[in-house]
């Protein structure tokens, strides 16, 4: 059984780290901690992707080696997530910076108190 | 040129956009122009693409093919999609001269930017074939969407897109994570090549390919507001600006539901048949219909009762794609095309009536009818089309959807129709009435400008049109179903 | 009461990941599906497709370069949301 | 400190120096990107943070007075120019869209296919180092009008 675990360590820790990322996003009521566990879960995926990548013994995917190359593809893909990360982040902090201004809290229960 | 034609789909709006900002530091009303020229060139290709799209067909972009490069297909599908987001997109462009310079009088050369940057994403989704540029220009429909919603008249309009945004993100996470799942166990991320392969794949990995289907459909029901994920769309409709809700409305969820037939098609009949999905996803789009319609007899307020008449109407196109059999996945994609007319025409319409009165809430639409007669009249065609009176289209989708339901032995889900038809017209003869033989008590109101009524009467004469003459869409959806091989059927 | 939603929530996709988890291909095992479909094009013949000896920028840039064309413009998208967000919201 | 600059001599003698090598760096990770790690993200990213570092220890006066609005809109536009240019030369030499290798050029093929990734890849810098400055500028300006620090 922790043999079998073993195998799949890599992705037990993306799972782990994903639920954690999901669990801030959905339940804290600060806005910032929201997008904090936005990030940890997005994270968690490309964690999930370049671990998926991973093949033993064989080196980064540069021809120079002799050893063989990981699998190249999912490190392009994370390449083009990190990036749509990084603008829905920027969108959302922009997002908050207005809140803030408008409302002037940027905790849920503060800002639903205001509103009514 | 001609074999090229599928890129220019998107790279037309694409070059748009570099050029709107870079005029615009110039001359900011050329902004309208620009965007109006480049839709309209995008409107003569869609339709001389579905021309062509009878042979599908595939262009590798950069010249490598399929499984190694990305790969645009241009079916029969697909060039349908294509053209119904451009014929709407030319109306609210047209439209939007008007509102947009009276909503955002400051930030025109910015909005006409991301609204075509919005236009981008959703024509890059419904053309392409492959799996992870689907999620790219997901993203970039996605963000402008966040911040187009977002420049709506008041601060409540921050909060619906900053709750679209998180609840957005999570489900761009899920098919993140789908896609992952699918590659793990393929190796390829191209449509057609992954319903070749996971037939073979779901031998040996059959709870990695089920997981994978259950985060698509969840991930895509939060992106069409399915209930009960559908908790940031009422509040996104109702403070966006009135352009921005008709597009959204209008087309966004659509395309969503384009992606969710695609995608089930991708896993085709053989999964399928081994977990009742098609059956989950009817009876969730069932409680759907009956929910939105019953929380839209609610509200008081125009703008949110339409949005929640959209949750309810999402749902009709979730049951033809859920029912699993040729008439419902008619009435499935006659109810996108049928919706997008209908609901466009009444976001415009109050849309104009917001520039003209000011008035949102729906107790202070009495005697309208008579003060902007020609605005009311495309509202209460499209209204009424809504409710699904016989020569008006909502009609038959709706007849093809119970047409469907009983086909396959579900008589509820006619009898779930039925009800909401009922409830549609609840809620949509209240307007109605209030509109036309209420007293009236505005006095110095008059008719909305041409360049917007104009638009909404196109739509509302739409309506009446593809009712009369539904053979035609009907006949052509069978030809789409024969063509594209949507697996799943 | 967004507390109990959210744990229910976490327990089903929890639930999800335990079903999955198990049954994923091994981690860094040669043999896995992932490198069947395009992985050896991509390794073998990259250089002398597109002259780059990185072939992660050679699939970036070449072989899925549509796709960085997309990601290229999430990142204008952000910025110009950005103009767009403060343009209209000047003076609060 | 009235509008956010950094007024201790070593700081501003220390980024002064620094502020190029940082430039440099950018370029190295955007040219290198071919044969090693990097390319136009990366570069781009480690371009836009020597102007932040500028805007942090200078104020966002001295930034603004060197780089105008109106030229990071530009830039921001150029960087995507430059891609989908490429694309579209590709396309009026007869190839597919993207499909480097029909650039008339006296070169071999897979030479024109490097130049054009290497062109692909300033493209992307330019454009990600402009939104980095711009996400920046706007955020500082914004705390600036409301008086965080005030």
């Amino acid at each position: 059984m922790l043999m079998e675990l073993m195998l799949r360590y890599n992705y037990w820790i993306s799972v782990v780290l994903m639920l954690i990322g999901f669990y801030t996003m959905i339940s804290k009521k600060n806005f910032i901690k929201k997008i904090i566990g936005m990030n940890i879960f997005q994270t968690a995926i490309f964690l999930l992707y370049i671990s998926m990548a991973d093949i033993e013994g064989r080196s980064a995917p540069i021809i120079i080696s002799e050893t063989g190359y990981v699998n190249p593809l999912p490190h392009v893909l994370i390449l083009t997530a990190i990036v749509v990360s990084v603008s829905t982040t920027a969108v959302a902090l922009s997002l908050i910076m207005k809140i803030y201004k408008e409302y002037g809290s940027i905790e849920e229960d503060k800002i639903l108190e205001v509103h009514s | 040129m001609i074999q090229n034609l599928p890129i220019f789909i998107v790279i037309i709006p694409l070059v748009t956009v570099f050029l709107i900002p870079l005029v615009g530091l110039w001359k900011r009303d050329y902004c309208f122009y620009i965007s109006a020229l480049s839709i309209t060139l995008l409107f003569s290709i869609s339709v001389f693409l579905l021309n062509l799209s009878i042979n599908v067909i595939h262009y590798h972009i950069g010249g490598w093919e399929p499984p190694w490069g990305i790969e645009y297909v241009v079916d029969p599908l697909s060039a349908f999609m294509i053209l119904l987001i451009t014929f709407i997109t030319l109306l609210v462009i047209l439209y939007s001269k008007k509102s947009v310079s009276k909503e955002l009088p400051n930030s025109i050369v910015e909005f006409y930017t991301v609204f075509m940057l919005l236009i981008t994403g959703l024509l890059g989704i419904v053309i392409t074939g492959d799996i992870f540029n689907m999620y790219v220009f997901l993203e970039i429909a996605s963000l402008s969407a966040y911040a187009l919603i977002a420049v709506g008249g008041k601060r409540d309009a921050l909060l619906a897109s900053f709750n679209y945004l998180i609840i957005g993100s999570i489900a761009a996470c899920f098919i993140l994570l789908g896609i992952g799942f699918l590659y793990m166990v393929t190796g390829s991320l191209n449509m057609a090549d992954l319903s070749v392969i996971l037939p073979k794949a779901y031998a040996s990995y059959p709870r990695v390919v089920l997981t994978a289907i259950i985060f698509f459909i969840v991930g895509l029901s939060i992106k069409i507001a399915l209930f009960p994920l559908h908790t940031w769309l009422p509040n996104a409709y109702t403070h966006a600006p009135s352009v921005v809700s008709a597009e959204l409305a209008a087309l966004m969820t659509k395309v969503g539901a384009y992606v969710m037939i695609r995608i089930l098609s991708i896993f085709g009949i053989s999964l399928l048949g081994d977990v009742p999905i098609a059956d989950i996803l009817s009876w969730v789009a069932a409680v759907a219909i009956i929910i939105g319609s019953i929380n839209a007899i609610a509200q008081t307020d125009i703008k949110r009762m339409l949005a929640y008449s959209s949750v309810s109407q999402i749902g009709y196109i979730v049951l033809g794609i859920g029912l699993a059999n040729q008439t419902g996945l008619t009435g499935g994609i006659l109810h996108i095309l049928n919706h997008a007319f209908m609901k466009g025409c009444l976001f415009l319409a109050v849309g104009a009536i917001i520039y003209k009165t000011g008035i949102r809430n729906i107790n202070e639409f009495q005697g309208l009818g008579r003060k902007m007669p020609y605005t009311m009249l495309a509202f209460s065609i499209a209204a009424l089309s809504m409710i699904g009176i016989p020569p008006l289209c909502g009609f038959f989708s709706k007849w093809y959807l119970a047409l469907g339901s009983v086909e396959s032995g579900k008589w509820i889900f006619a009898l779930v129709i039925l009800l909401s038809s009922l409830l549609n017209a609840g809620y949509f003869l209240r307007v109605l009435e209030k509109a036309w033989f209420g007293k009236s008590i505005h006095e110095e109101v008059d008719e909305a400008p041409g360049s917007m009524l104009i638009p909404t009467l196109i739509l509302a004469i739409g309506c009446i049109l593809l009712g009369i003459f539904v053979t035609i869409p009907v006949s052509f959806i069978n030809s789409i179903l024969s063509i594209s091989k949507l697996g799943w059927t | 009461m967004i507390r109990i939603y959210s744990i229910i929530s976490l327990i089903l996709i929890g639930m999800i990941f335990i079903y999955v988890a198990d049954e994923m291909p091994a981690f860094g095992s040669p043999d896995n599906p992932i490198n069947n479909r395009v992985y050896d094009r991509y390794t073998e013949r990259s250089f002398e497709e597109t002259g780059v000896p990185n072939i992660v920028t050679a699939i970036l840039a070449d072989y899925r370069g549509y796709d960085t064309l997309g990601e290229t413009t999430v990142i204008f998208t952000a910025g110009m949301s950005l103009m767009l967000l403060f343009s209209r919201w000047k003076n609060g | 400190m009235a509008n956010g600059e950094i007024t201790s001599i070593v700081i501003r003698t220390v980024s002064r120096i620094i502020i190029p090598f940082i430039q440099i760096f950018g370029l190295y990770t955007i040219i290198h990107g071919e044969a090693s790690p990097g390319g136009g993200f990366q570069g781009g990213v480690i371009l836009g943070t020597s102007i932040i570092l500028l805007t942090i220890v200078f104020g966002l006066e001295e930034a603004k007075r060197r780089i105008p609005r109106g030229l990071i809109l530009v830039f921001m536009s150029l960087g995507l120019l430059i891609y989908s240019g490429i694309g579209l030369l590709d396309m009026l030499f007869g190839g597919k869209y993207l499909e480097y290798t029909r650039l008339p050029l006296p070169l071999s093929g897979h030479e024109i296919s490097a130049l054009s990734i290497l062109c692909v890849e300033i493209g992307i810098g330019i454009t990600v180092m402009s939104v980095i400055i711009l996400l920046f500028f706007y955020s500082v300006r914004d705390e600036d009008a409301h008086g965080i620090n005030a």
